[in-house]
């Protein structure tokens, strides 16, 4: 038999061997413990998954209205209304003036014929209008802003038109664009809250998990106490776990918002082609989406420490 | 090795379960503890093993004042001593072996030494074979041969164990203490709650007797009438 | 010392004494098991009422949607247009005609002058619509149906109008009423399968609560058969702990979807004034809130029974 | 009252617990079963009280065929039965008063009733005024003592007690056992496993003695060497 000795002592190889066991060790058990109760690790990574899939799909839906919020902004064009009876060379003198602006996309003419049947396609009005004797209406110039172009730019620009002696009427939706503008920023605040609402629910999910682990194994942690365990080795396993269900809950989120991606793939295509194309609606690009995992790692990581602070009997005899 | 000065503990909400106790055991020395149900035995080992603090009085091992040890010092201090637990404390859903490497585990011994040292111990307790078993399909004096085998597998300096033979035979109760005292021979300090007078009679050790808490006896190796 | 007794005979007063002082004591130890684990409740609760609370809010949207939709198809009336040149007498006829129809609830007439005020007032054309030298517009009668006249009968009377000689023209929304009875019967399956399905989801989450309860009170559970616990017994206050959780998840789900109701009253009530308080938005009533309760208990009760089936080791010595 | 016809009991994964044990012990008689560290006093005992079926053989109890005792009639032979387990299994998170009533609320006795009997029983075992301690606040031989007074406290017509002074002083163990004959003297049948030789031959009972699973010596009241 061999002389005694201090445990620390008979550990073989240096202090990273001995952290590397350690390390593993937890690993081992941290990976036993979720599979031991496999329908509870479910219900956290689902309802886990699901708190952090939401702020997700609200971003990828915030990011897409934006993009149709623009398209809106720009279909909104400014319609100018010339005097009554000014010539077709006038109003192409003033088109041709407008195309030069750094501001406009485009500028269209519409005839007082095409005009008038655009009035008769109104509902009813076809044969009452084909009674008209002359035709009363005026030229229009439908004006599209660039999208670039900001409120006050076109607000400029609908200044300038007004004090034109030629123009009799202008039409701007600028009010619309600056409600627009204010919808999606409190689109983006309203998200900032409930991502962080959710987040912390998230928390709550996990640390619920890992406190009820915690419980349910108090007689382990007691005998590792006793028999010389520091409280970072007890704690580990608790951590690793924390960590798996973070991770298993931010692929679970990935997965679902990549699902609803794809469920609204069909109804945005057809938004898109109504637009003619040009909305180009986006998709989430791998940089959230690792964002996401990580971020939920660290969640599931900070919720086991949470609730192992809490419910680790600290191991100071009385 | 290990000395008690004038020690009581008090738990809340109870009498004094220790009440000015003192004594000294040197290095390499066993001894016994002996006295009646709720006479403090326990209590006097919790406090060896840092499992409680005293209310009063100064305890000290391996010449180190328990009062200053805190946090880490606390494991390390238990990993420095072996303890023979009077409930057994198993992990009831790990197999034995895996109970009694658990030490091991905590010190960072490399696994493959830890299987042979676990062995090795189940060997000595009479439990080879067995591990492999769960705790909970053994007799429960192979449950408490379990725990002293994890008490002695990393060769601790001091030896504490808690009515160790209370759920064995006369026979095995004897081979256990002649176990314990070759640990005392090749350095370990050990001490032995107990309640069996017969053992105490036939391991001619020194025997310390608690009464309600307190040191009424102190007998040297050999004073107890046979 | 008295005489040894069998324990059964040992109970003092009748089966009855004994079955209720059975009950009041799994009664005590559910509720003391509850408040043991405040956080574990709280978020079973939490999550089992949000389920409940999702097909409740469905409910409650699609009854007032349906409202909303009868009023959408009353409000989208059959639209008359009289032959040009048509004189007032002649139009009034006509409308007393279609008043006294049993699928008719009202008849407006329009004059042309009214037509034409209306079509000034569109965006752009009023100076164009002045300089008109005569009304060419016909009369109008805005004939509304009935709520309770089906999409059938209306379709008759469409026909029966175009056969008129008077009439020139005959605008109907029909195919709008057809499409939305079909749609209110499309939310009205998706919001049964979503009902089962958060059932269910209710179900698991109650039962993976007690099974976590079952799971942490083993030793006590064999211990209770040890002394001669039926297995009734020893179930009894598990159910109790459902039958709590799924009552509080139903009170969760009821105040959540009041809660709602609160949130939607002030832009419900500007739609029903959009319609001139035509609408009459229903609030729920007592009895779908009291089934919900009664429903979300009995799916306590039978998550924890379930549970209990599977988690209770079975008391047969091998 | 209980008897044993040709019993065997193999554990699965392990060798046999009991091998062919016959004996018969009359009603109001009491008899210490003995024998080494696993020879199988716990299995034993287990069979009569219906925590484990035989592998082969009969058991009798009360002139009923354990066999032919299923689902309902379990829970009902378990509570004509006060058992005390060698690992004491008491609720550690209710008093020690809640725990020494557990069998009665099994059996419906009021509340009030219950408390009285409670008392009376944890007064007889030297628990006087421990009734509101939780059970982890006590010494182990006091634990013990709880799950004896549990095991007495409804009265029962069998009482099987393992081991019941494994953590108990001499003297103490001697009263306990007096206390068990008493429950004898008014008529119950008593089965005590221990291993405990001093007590064996202090009260001088019937004593079966077991090795390896085996029935080796049935020795009547006084046969056994002083
Ligand atoms: N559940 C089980 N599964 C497998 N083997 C078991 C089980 N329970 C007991 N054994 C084995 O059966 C044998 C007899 O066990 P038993 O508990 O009856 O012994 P005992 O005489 O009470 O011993 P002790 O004095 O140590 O309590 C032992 O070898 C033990 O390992
Ligand atoms: N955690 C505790 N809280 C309150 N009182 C306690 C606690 N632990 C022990 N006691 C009391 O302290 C006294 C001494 O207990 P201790 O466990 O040291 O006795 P012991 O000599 O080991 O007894 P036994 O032989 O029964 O194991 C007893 O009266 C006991 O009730
Ligand atoms: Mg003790
Ligand atoms: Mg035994």
């Amino acid at each position: 038999m061999n002389a005694p000795e201090t445990r620390a002592s008979a550990a073989r190889g240096g202090a990273l061997a001995r952290w590397w066991r350690a390390h593993r060790w937890a690993l081992a058990q941290s990976l036993l413990r979720l599979r031991e109760h496999p329908l509870g690790t479910l219900l956290t990574v689902a309802v886990m998954g699901l708190a952090l899939a939401l702020p997700l799909s609200f971003y990828l839906v915030l990011l897409n209205l934006d993009r149709f919020g623009q398209a809106l902004g720009e279909g909104q064009a400014v319609s100018v209304f010339l005097q009554a009876g000014d010539a077709q060379a006038q109003a192409q003198a003033l088109a041709r003036t407008l195309r030069g602006e750094q501001t406009v996309a485009a500028v269209t003419l519409k005839s007082p014929r095409q005009g008038l049947a655009a009035l008769a396609a109104l509902q009813g009005f076809g044969p009452a209008l084909a009674a008209l004797p002359d035709n009363p209406l005026p030229w229009v110039l439908v004006v599209e802003p660039r999208v670039a172009a900001s409120p006050s730019q076109i607000a400029a620009l609908v200044r300038q038109l007004r004090a034109d002696p030629r123009v009799a009427l202008v039409q701007d939706q600028g009010p619309f664009r600056a409600r627009l503008d204010a919808l999606r920023g409190f689109g983006a605040r309203v998200m900032q809250v409930l991502a962080a609402l959710l987040a912390l629910a998230a928390l709550l999910v996990v640390g619920a998990s890992v406190r009820n682990d915690i419980q349910s194994r108090s007689q382990e942690i007691e005998v590792l106490q006793l028999v010389g365990a520091s409280a970072a080795f007890v704690r580990r396993p608790y951590l690793y776990a924390g960590l798996w269900l973070g991770l298993l809950s931010g692929v679970v989120a990935v997965a679902l918002t990549m699902l609803l991606e794809a469920v609204l793939a069909g109804p945005a295509a057809r938004v898109d082609a109504a637009w003619g194309g040009r909305l180009g609606l986006v998709a989430l690009d791998v940089t959230p989406l690792l964002a996401l995992l990580l971020a939920a790692a660290m969640l599931g990581w900070l919720g086991a420490r949470i609730a192992s602070a809490r419910h680790l009997a600290a191991d100071e005899p009385a | 090795m290990i000395r008690f000065e004038q020690v009581s503990k008090r738990y809340p909400g109870g009498g004094a379960a220790l009440d000015g106790v003192s004594f000294a055991l040197e290095q390499a020395e066993m001894a016994f503890v002996t006295g009646h149900s709720g006479a403090g035995k326990s209590t006097l080992l919790k406090l060896v093993g840092l499992l409680e603090r005293p209310s009063a009085g100064v305890v000290t091992v391996t010449a180190r004042n328990l009062r200053q040890v805190r946090r880490r010092g606390i494991a390390q201090h238990r990993r420095a001593v072996g303890m023979v637990f009077q409930d057994h404390r198993l992990l009831l859903d790990r197999s034995v072996q895996a109970n009694v490497e658990l030490p091991l585990v905590v010190a960072g011994v490399p696994a493959s030494e830890r299987a042979k040292r676990a062995r090795a111990a189940l060997e000595k307790v009479g439990l080879g074979g067995m591990e492999q078993r769960l705790p909970a399909r053994l007799s429960t004096g192979e449950q408490q041969r379990v725990g002293i085998a994890r008490a002695i597998v990393a060769r601790p300096a001091v030896l504490l164990a808690d009515e160790p033979t209370g759920n064995l035979d006369p026979q095995l109760a004897v081979e256990i203490m002649r176990l314990f005292a070759e640990f005392q021979a090749i350095g370990s300090t050990v001490l032995v709650a107990t309640h069996d007078l017969f053992l105490i009679k036939r391991i001619r050790k020194r025997v310390l007797v608690l009464d309600h808490g307190r040191l009424v006896d102190d007998l040297a190796a050999g004073e107890v009438a046979a």
